[in-house]
């Protein structure tokens, strides 16, 4: 994972900081060079962070709920900012409410994002599929 | 900084609410007089500070709920529902989260959007959008008190609304409610607003209406050593005592050990009665309020039934004044309204069967109560020594210092070096205390305390230690052991 | 009385035997000595006594569920399921009613209608009629230890087939099965019969083959004083060890007070130890069992919920070696494997998060321990006494007497004098003590404490508020106060 | 209620005594005449106490789960003793597991009860329920 950059910010008005940070530690310390804005990131946030530093991966938190609501349009912003091919992955508690999880990713797949994770989802999951995507 | 801990004066009030009033077209329905005759008109068993008293006295523990969605009618069903099937013995308005970070027209598209897609998009009841004349069809549709629980940096004018639309408590204070809620708002701008809630309450207090204030307690809700969340609701305490608050709710966030969650639970009360006594502030009437676990749920809702029902348990001998409760669907989204009675009802089947029991006093509990009791002392006592005796500018300095430290908290104004871990029986302790200005005797206690956990697992405390014990009791444990 | 609690000599033994396999023809596939290979040919980890005994030595408390139902294959998948989605750590297999009465043409008409019906017709699995290569199926279906549990009065056949079938655990006992569970058997009669169950148990325990003995500690699970079941349990463990049972599990069944039932519990295997000792009964090795609340349940599951992770958390207080778990349905009916896997899930949870916590030793709880065993010697040594120093003769006539006497009892051999009622703190006390052998200081704690609660609630004690209190936890309380 | 006979029992294999002796201690306190079988009590054991003493009502419990089984045929043998007419109820967790009460009270209905009755029912609606029949 050398050398590898990945964006990681928790989106909208969400605060929920612990996830980000146990996510941060892990990736940093499976080697890959972690740009991390935290809390509260707009879309803006997250795509110059990731031109800024040409980031491999954006990967976007939202616990609190209004993920669907915050997430749209996040894939064009890319485009019209010139990277629009940049992998993307989202998870937390995507939506509000406990709702039927096949449905949550469909929604946000569709947005845009390469994948999507369900509350609960440990870190080691999510750096397999880092290193998968990777080897592609 | 031109901040201190003092009553704001009257004229400048009055023009800063001008202001404020103006931040949202809802703020013109505010009508102080007015609001005062309707509180007094409320009856008493709809008031906050009446039923808490009464439970004081009683010596028993209320629940209440955490609810709120997008649309007026809906809540009012979410509340009716928790308060009729439930039996929530006091009821919440939680907030959507734009009205926390004051993003009122968001607030509108998620009231639109929940229109149309037919369910709640936002977390929260958007108070401030609703305005006065809702906030009253909502007080007026239940039986119970209601109360604002939000977490929001500035909350003057959704204060202004809620109180004049007839809610008579009001969550949050300068500090619970920008550490754990903010990144970059400063804590001089955050103590200054509230300060002016603070005010406000104390104005409604001295028109002969009680509102109750409750700090956050449990700020990030994770792994919060008794002695941090402590000293920022004692702090609180004071800073709206200043601004004329009469009746006060002390917050903790429960760790999961008894006793020293029960110490936790005795020692706030105490704590605060005696920083009260020491600044002078007369019959200040001190509640205190127990969060069932704060941090991550197990997914399984028969494991969180479990939590919750350990929750109410502790709550119930430590003889907390209210219970807050959580539900079945924590771990995986805001619950349903049958999720959240569901909370409820097992809640008050624990509270209800240990009404008449307590922990009885034993060396370990008092050990827990004075080590709690040197600990917050010290963090508040380094705070006044920087503030020069002023508690306001010395929180400033203090988290600058950081002789205050709140563990995971994003806000930037937090130095965020201390790390809290579990000792062999599950208390919470400091793995790394940070800047925070503890004397040789406690920084023994904490290092042999956590010494003793890394011989138990045969590895040194580090980080990762931390990382179980966040995850622990989601995955059905409270000590984070590492996998054998 | 031709009653003695003297082991019963080989060839009497064997000439009954031969009557006992013949009492239905499944008996015929029970062969000892090869059972004796089979057992030996089990695994460590699903040998109950094993289990236990770890359990024991770590200081954890292990979850068992109750479950049974008429047909073989949706038992094994029953007890698959408790084990693999509700982390059962010890599977039962719970008899049906039938064939505790020994009306095996019944059990056999319930499997058929069961078979028809599509749905269990019968409240457990009927052992005996399925037979040896039944039970060996379901023992070799699963990865824990399997333990019979009934409440049959004359369980010899039953317990011949499922021990040959590999069961490695068999609760009940001469008293514990006939006073709940029976109306006319003598206790004569029930003793005897338990007296040859456990000579069979001594014979494998001779033969290199550990099995696991429990008396049924709650009795009739209703509001029954720790010394009374005490009493019984170590009555039995007496008599079981006389036998030759060499591994003994003592029950009681939480009354809902923590300080109470964690007396209970402790002076339970305290004062067995003591008796074991005092009658020259070496190395029994001894384990305890706590019941959740075995009276009436509520019927909302959320307050079930509440009910059984409080009696876990208990469980867990009183380092209870294992706890037998009750379900949301438990007011209801027969749990599905749904519910009943939900119970266990919630009191894992429990038990988990209080494995490192225990309860410190307080003068409350001194005093509760000494007033239960002051009482339980003063009922077992005047049953000794009775019995000129034989407990079995001695049992026979103190249940005659009423020294030793059971509350709500169907059977026609126990007194039914006693009136037990909660004191103001939710313990169990005594209203009528009838005939029980109390000195002046213990009747004088217990007229106390009742008048307390009598004062209390204004009223006078009387056997409506013995009702009150039955109906108590499942109205959602402990204390059955009266309406206001 | 003076003189009026009730037999009480809990029919088949079941031992459950506690709500029996409530039962008797609520009919007896408000007058009733009640003669308690008891557990384990046959269907004949009701028909010759409800025989001999001229009882007014039969009332069965069955709280173990086998109540259906148990029951059937009661009303006819009622009918052959020559008391087929006599009022008689049932109460209790009547089968096995939690199943629709619309269902359960029907079945029971049809055996020949004149009312069925659900688990947790209080005393004060049995005693309602009796003078409401006797006044009839
Ligand atoms: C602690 C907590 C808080 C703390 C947060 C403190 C802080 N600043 O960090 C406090 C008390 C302040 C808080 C506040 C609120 N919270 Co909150 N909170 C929680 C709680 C209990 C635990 C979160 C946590 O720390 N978990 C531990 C960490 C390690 O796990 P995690 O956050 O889930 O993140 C992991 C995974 O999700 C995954 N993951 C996350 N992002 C990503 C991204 C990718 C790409 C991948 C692969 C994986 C991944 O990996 C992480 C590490 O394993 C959860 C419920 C729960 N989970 O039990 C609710 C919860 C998230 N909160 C919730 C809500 C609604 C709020 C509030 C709006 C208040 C309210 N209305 O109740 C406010 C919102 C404030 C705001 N503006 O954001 C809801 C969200 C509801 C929904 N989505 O439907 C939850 C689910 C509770 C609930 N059921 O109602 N909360
Ligand atoms: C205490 C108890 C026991 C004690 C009984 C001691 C004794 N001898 O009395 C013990 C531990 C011995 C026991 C044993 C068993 N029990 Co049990 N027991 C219970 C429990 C927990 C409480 C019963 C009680 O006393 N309630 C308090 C009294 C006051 O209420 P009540 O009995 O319900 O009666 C009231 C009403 O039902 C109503 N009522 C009753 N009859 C009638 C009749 C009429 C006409 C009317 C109007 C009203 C009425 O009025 C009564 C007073 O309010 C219940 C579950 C529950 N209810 O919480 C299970 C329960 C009844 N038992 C049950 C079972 C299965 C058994 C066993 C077979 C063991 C097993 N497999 O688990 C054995 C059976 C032994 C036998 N042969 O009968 C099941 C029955 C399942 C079903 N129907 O589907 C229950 C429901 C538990 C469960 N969910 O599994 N049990």
């Amino acid at each position: 994972m050398k050398n590898k950059t990945v964006v990681l910010g928790v989106i909208g008005a969400d605060v929920h900081a612990v996830g980000n940070r146990v996510l941060d530690y892990a990736m940093s310390t499976a080697g890959f060079k972690v740009i991390n804005i935290g809390v509260l990131a707009s879309q803006e946030e997250f795509i110059s962070a990731a031109i800024e530093t040409g980031a491999d991966f954006i990967l976007v938190s939202s616990l609190y709920g209004h993920g669907e609501i915050d997430c749209r349009g996040l894939r064009d912003k890319c485009r019209e900012a010139g990277i629009g091919e940049i992998t993307m992955y989202v998870g937390g508690n995507l939506v509000v409410g406990k709702q039927d999880w096949g449905k949550v990713e469909k929604t946000f797949l569709e947005m845009g994002f390469d994948r999507a994770y369900p509350p609960g989802t440990m870190p080691d999951i999510l750096l397999e599929h880092l290193a998968a995507d990777l080897s592609k | 900084m031109n901040l201190q801990n003092k009553r704001i004066d009257q004229d400048k009030f009055q023009a800063e609410r001008q202001e404020v009033l103006k931040q949202w077209p809802t703020g013109g329905e505010v009508n102080f007089e007015e609001a005062i005759s309707y509180h007094k008109a409320m009856p008493k068993h709809k008031i906050f500070a009446e039923k808490l008293a009464q439970a004081k006295a009683e010596g028993t523990t209320l629940a209440q709920p955490r609810a709120g969605v997008a649309l007026l009618n809906e809540h009012i069903e979410l509340l009716r529902y928790l308060q009729d099937e439930g039996g929530a013995d006091l009821l919440p308005s939680t907030i959507d989260s734009y009205t926390r970070q004051n993003r009122y027209h968001e607030a509108e598209k998620g009231i639109e959007e929940s229109r149309i897609a037919g369910r709640s998009m936002l977390n929260g009841f958007p108070a401030v959008n609703h305005g006065v004349a809702a906030c009253r069809k909502v007080v007026e549709s239940v039986n119970s008190p209601c109360q604002l629980r939000h977490g929001t940096p500035d909350a003057r004018l959704l204060s202004e609304i809620a109180l004049a639309g007839g809610y008579s408590d009001n969550e949050g204070g300068g500090i619970s409610y920008n550490i754990p809620y903010a990144k970059s708002v400063s804590l001089e701008q955050t103590i200054k607003d509230w300060q002016y809630v603070d005010r406000l309450v104390g104005m409604y207090e001295e028109h002969g209406v009680r509102i109750n204030r409750e700090p956050f307690g449990p700020l990030t809700g994770t792994l919060v050593p008794p002695c941090v969340s402590h000293s920022v609701a004692i702090v609180e305490a004071l800073l709206a005592a200043e601004q004329g608050v009469r009746s006060i709710t002390l917050g903790y966030g429960q760790c999961g050990n008894l006793i020293q969650d029960v110490a936790a639970l005795q020692t706030l009360t105490e704590l605060g009665a005696e920083y009260l006594e020491r600044f002078g502030y007369k019959d200040v009437m001190l509640t205190s309020v127990f969060h069932q676990w704060m941090g991550g749920f197990p997914q399984d809702e028969s494991q969180a039934f479990g939590v919750i029902s350990w929750g109410a348990a502790t709550a119930a001998l430590a003889k907390a004044t209210k219970v807050i409760v959580k539900t079945p669907h924590e771990a995986v989204g805001i619950p349903t309204k049958e999720a959240n009675a569901a909370g409820i009802k097992a809640t008050k089947q624990v509270l209800n069967m240990l009404r008449d029991q307590s922990l009885p006093e034993t060396a370990e509990l008092l050990l827990e109560k004075e080590m709690i009791k040197a600990e917050t002392r010290a963090i508040i006592d380094k705070m006044l020594e920087l503030g020069d005796g002023d508690i306001a500018v010395g929180t400033v300095r203090g988290f600058q210092a950081g002789v205050i430290d709140v563990p995971f908290a994003p806000s930037r104004h937090n130095a965020g070096k201390i790390l809290p871990a579990r000792d062999t029986k599950g208390a919470v302790r400091f793995l790394d205390h940070g800047n925070l200005p503890f004397n040789k005797e406690i920084l023994e206690f904490h290092n042999q305390k956590i010494g003793e956990r890394g011989l138990e697992e045969g590895r040194v405390p580090s980080f990762q230690m931390v990382i179980d014990d966040i995850y622990a009791i989601g995955k059905g444990m409270l000590v984070g052991r590492p996998k054998k």
